[in-house]
């Protein structure tokens, strides 16, 4: 187990906050559109727990960089433009319906549960006890987001398609969360990171024995979209950046 | 009639209604339509915090106000399960709020047009909820009441946040001083006008009063608010806006404009700035969840049959 | 015919050049979403015309500001906040169907025409000289939407609906634009503006005949707006300025 | 077949078909294909563009990009009337492009992410379509090489428009010229693409070039791009993502890498970053303005109705 680059190591905590903190962003985004007032509660306790989750890494990353860079965890969110975001395309994505919103969590969610998961074994004690937190919280994520796709894929006639669709729609994002790139190999080889590699087969099965309960497809291996870890995102981001940064872009450096 | 006056009695003596009790017709309905009112409230109030929640200026306060945002809907659902004690439905009471038949309060027709407006609704606009809202702890509808003592504790906690951000821009960069004096400005009047026109004017009053689901009267309260209002202001360094605002030493409170009552019961005919579109918004949430509550329901169906034929 | 005070001369070009900046944004943000390509060029054009007009406007405004004031057009466009903008409420509202964009630019171009007209007698020949050519355009965008409200409204069920909706909806938009607030009256009086209360009889005449021969109802008196021309928006305006505004916010001070 | 051989010798003579000639089925196929293709890559092209009209960082920018937006609805005007003079509707062209039966040019299947990207796409995109279309003024069917002269008047002033916002952020702050260079990178290949694979692999090249409809070769037009643009690269201080990028003395051209051809055939199949999303948002489009459309058919008919009665 080699010692870790301190860049390298700080940019493995932005990819994993940055992930977070989009999807909880997206969330938030929920706010008095729910179809009944328990989801209402149900989505921002979920935007909640991602986004307290990316802010601990946040912090975790500033203290990590130490002196060579001064910015602060807000600096981090609100100052970076889309090329500088590390979060996987998955979550950027426009919320969509409620069935696309329930599907991109569970996809999300399997994935995070292992994650976390092996982050509890982190050498860094610090990810290791945020990753404590942050496992149980993924869980009740997956199970509140399988509950859903259950209803809904075995529920009415639309709800089933439409359900159907946004599994098929948002497919060809999921192949990246498993792409071992360099800095997910330092990192794992380091003892810091993840053998994505060996999520994959947990995701699936957990994501097959999701989408059978509620009657769905399966989809077929289809062409994978990748680029979010590196910077190289959708069209979706840049619009939700302008929106989220505009007081500390328009206001610089006041207190809130 | 002996079985209403052994229900005022019982109010008289402290006593709480539950929902197996006898009441008079007018004291459900009355219940009814002031509680419905308030759990709308909490649910159309979410939108003009929501409008800032995705702007919000550091992670922190964007948590804060989520949670906030969030209180909310817990309240909104507290209330809805008190008003069903009484015999109706919570889709009933959605569906006479979305076709503009019941009221919610008039406060969340003003737009939020900048951030120290997230200030100003905590500190003024729950602040004003507040003094509604204690008293009313005391209640002689017992599930009414114990709603109340539940949201009572969340929503001091959300006037100190209000009063946290407020404090922030006040203190802050001339910019944002003149954002919260602004938000000063516009939310004043539409605060004191939240505890309802003079009770002169005022509808009802009595015998909501005498069955204790008013508590206080309208003016009672609203000086009550200044009172506390006015020297937190002062700590801010912001002026409110009204030139006859001064300490009355003799009746021990301050002194005040009232607020334009036409504006108020032209933004209650559904004339705020606002009201077209948070109707909208609750209107377009709906119709966008239909399919969502239809699934639903026939999963459950799906379920409970399934069952029953298992055993 | 007193002398203008310069603070108010600005303030009211800046009125101007914010209405037709902000709707002509609002057009561009039609591109690629017509329900007709021969429309996808007039909406552009219409947009075209209307930042073209605010861009002319701009500029002398910050002429007539002079050294007191440095800003040039693009920082008072893209370095504004909200409160700052002097818009009419009407041109911030959000696009919503092909029916409510053209009923909002015919109540727009049916004013604008006329004060295009008497601004071509303003003693600033600068402005008179943006209102001659402006006038056409108003005439040619005017025209334009009230072909469309003719057609919609007299075509099939569902469009005379839509169209009479948009028509219901954004009356309470329409006060504002004959407000005779301080500065209005100033700069009448000093030659430099329009009496709008005597506009209000051309466009009710105009707006009724474009109603009348669409087969709409006129709408009934009802409670009016108002608060654009002092800084008070609706809640559109705020997330139209964050995503307008971006680059010049997140990359200050840079060349373009 | 003499009336093929007729056809053939006066396209060898230089002459033009126009619209009510006799012409074979094969070319005419072709031509609905090809000019269908590029009438809908103008419509779709407007989409990545339009992802930034709104964020244009200047009165003057947001202007051009608006009037180059409109241009390219103009030249998709054009070209669908050049096509309907082969038989073929706009509507029903229109349908085969939302079904995904028809497509468009692939590099539209690209996202367009920083301000640079619309210097990359003007000074790149609209480069290689240059390329392509100044040699189809000569192309042998009327109509289309009417259209094409007026595009290509068009298009080469927004080739140099976009060449001016790269050089603005080429020679701007190091963040804008990090942005440019990245525009470069992500756009230097799916640009080469835009030629079509090497003619080798490329069908119906050789009897479109007999026909006239194709002018030159997808290799010598891409050399002839490269060889265009490496200098400007040069010139602008940024560098084109190829290594073996360089000057060949004896072919009197660039050597350069050949782009990633199983990405352009995946692109092709509809796996762009891009791909769905773009056919998405036309559909919307269409969708959503159906009841327009239907409107403006109503009413036409009532018109005509009212016409004939009064007469």
């Amino acid at each position: 187990m080699g010692e870790l680059q301190k860049n390298t190591r700080f940019e493995h905590l932005l990819r994993l906050a940055d992930t977070n903190l989009i999807l909880g962003h997206r969330m938030s985004e929920w706010i008095g559109k729910s179809p009944i007032l328990e989801e209402e509660l149900a989505l921002t306790n979920i935007g909640l727990d991602l986004i307290g989750q990316a802010r601990a890494l946040y912090e975790h990353a500033v203290a990590v960089s130490g002196e060579e860079d001064n910015r602060d965890a807000d600096d981090l969110v609100f100052l970076r433009d889309a090329p500088e975001y590390k979060n996987l395309l998955l979550v950027e994505r426009e919320n969509g319906d409620f069935a696309h919103t329930m599907v991109r969590q569970m996809f999300y969610s399997a994935f995070a549960v292992p994650v976390w998961e092996a982050l509890t074994r982190s050498v860094d004690s610090e990810v290791a006890g945020i990753a404590g937190r942050a496992e149980k919280e993924s869980l009740y994520h997956l199970r509140h987001a399988s509950e859903w796709i259950l209803r809904m894929g075995d529920g009415t006639e639309e709800s089933h398609q439409r359900v159907q669709d946004a599994v098929d729609a948002l497919w060809m994002y999921t192949g990246e969360m498993f792409d071992m790139d360099e800095v997910e190999t330092a990192a794992f080889e380091a003892g810091h990171g993840v053998d994505l590699t060996a999520v994959r087969s947990e995701w699936e099965k957990t994501v097959r024995e999701v989408l059978t309960a509620a009657t769905l497809d399966y989809p077929e291996d289809c062409w994978m979209l990748k680029g979010g870890r590196t910077g190289k995102h959708t069209e979706h981001l840049g619009h939700l950046l302008s929106d989220m940064q505009f007081l500390q872009r328009a206001y610089p450096g006041q207190k809130w | 009639d002996p079985q209403e006056r052994a229900f005022q009695e019982r109010i008289d003596a402290g006593g709480k209604i539950e929902p197996k009790d006898w009441m008079p017709d007018g004291y459900r309905k009355t219940l009814i339509r002031q509680i419905g009112q308030h759990a709308h409230s909490e649910i159309v109030g979410q939108l003009p915090e929501g409008n800032w929640i995705t702007r919000a200026p550091t992670l922190e306060r964007k948590a804060i106000l989520l949670a906030k945002v969030q209180d909310e809907a817990g309240h909104g659902l507290y209330l809805y399960c008190a008003a069903e004690t009484l015999g109706v439905t919570r889709d009933q009471m959605t569906r006479d709020l979305l076709s503009g038949k019941m009221k919610y309060s008039s406060i969340f027709n003003y737009p939020t047009l900048t951030w120290a407006d997230m200030g100003a609704v905590g500190w003024l606009v729950d602040g004003a909820a507040i003094m509604n809202q204690v008293p009313l702890q005391r209640t002689s509808y017992g599930p009414y009441a114990r709603a109340m003592v539940r949201i009572c504790k969340e929503e001091s906690f959300h006037q100190r946040q209000g009063f946290d951000i407020m404090m922030k821009m006040a203190k802050g960069t001339p910019e944002q001083k003149r954002m919260a004096q602004d938000a000063l400005n516009r939310f004043w009047y539409p605060s004191l006008m939240m505890f309802g026109p003079s009770d002169a004017e005022s509808v009802h009053s009595a015998q909501s009063m005498a069955w204790k689901i008013k508590m206080n009267s309208n003016d009672e309260l609203r000086q009550k608010f200044v009172d506390l209002t006015a020297p937190q202001a002062d700590y801010l360094g912001l002026t409110i806006p009204d030139e006859n605002l001064k300490w009355n030493e003799e009746k021990g409170g301050y002194d005040f404009s009232e607020p334009d009552w036409d504006e108020f019961f032209d933004v209650l005919k559904g004339n705020g700035p606002c009201s077209v579109e948070r109707l909208e918004d609750r209107n377009r949430a709906w119709d966008e969840g239909r399919w969502v509550r239809e699934a639903m329901l026939a999963h459950a169906d799906k379920k409970r049959a399934a069952k029953l034929a298992a055993e």
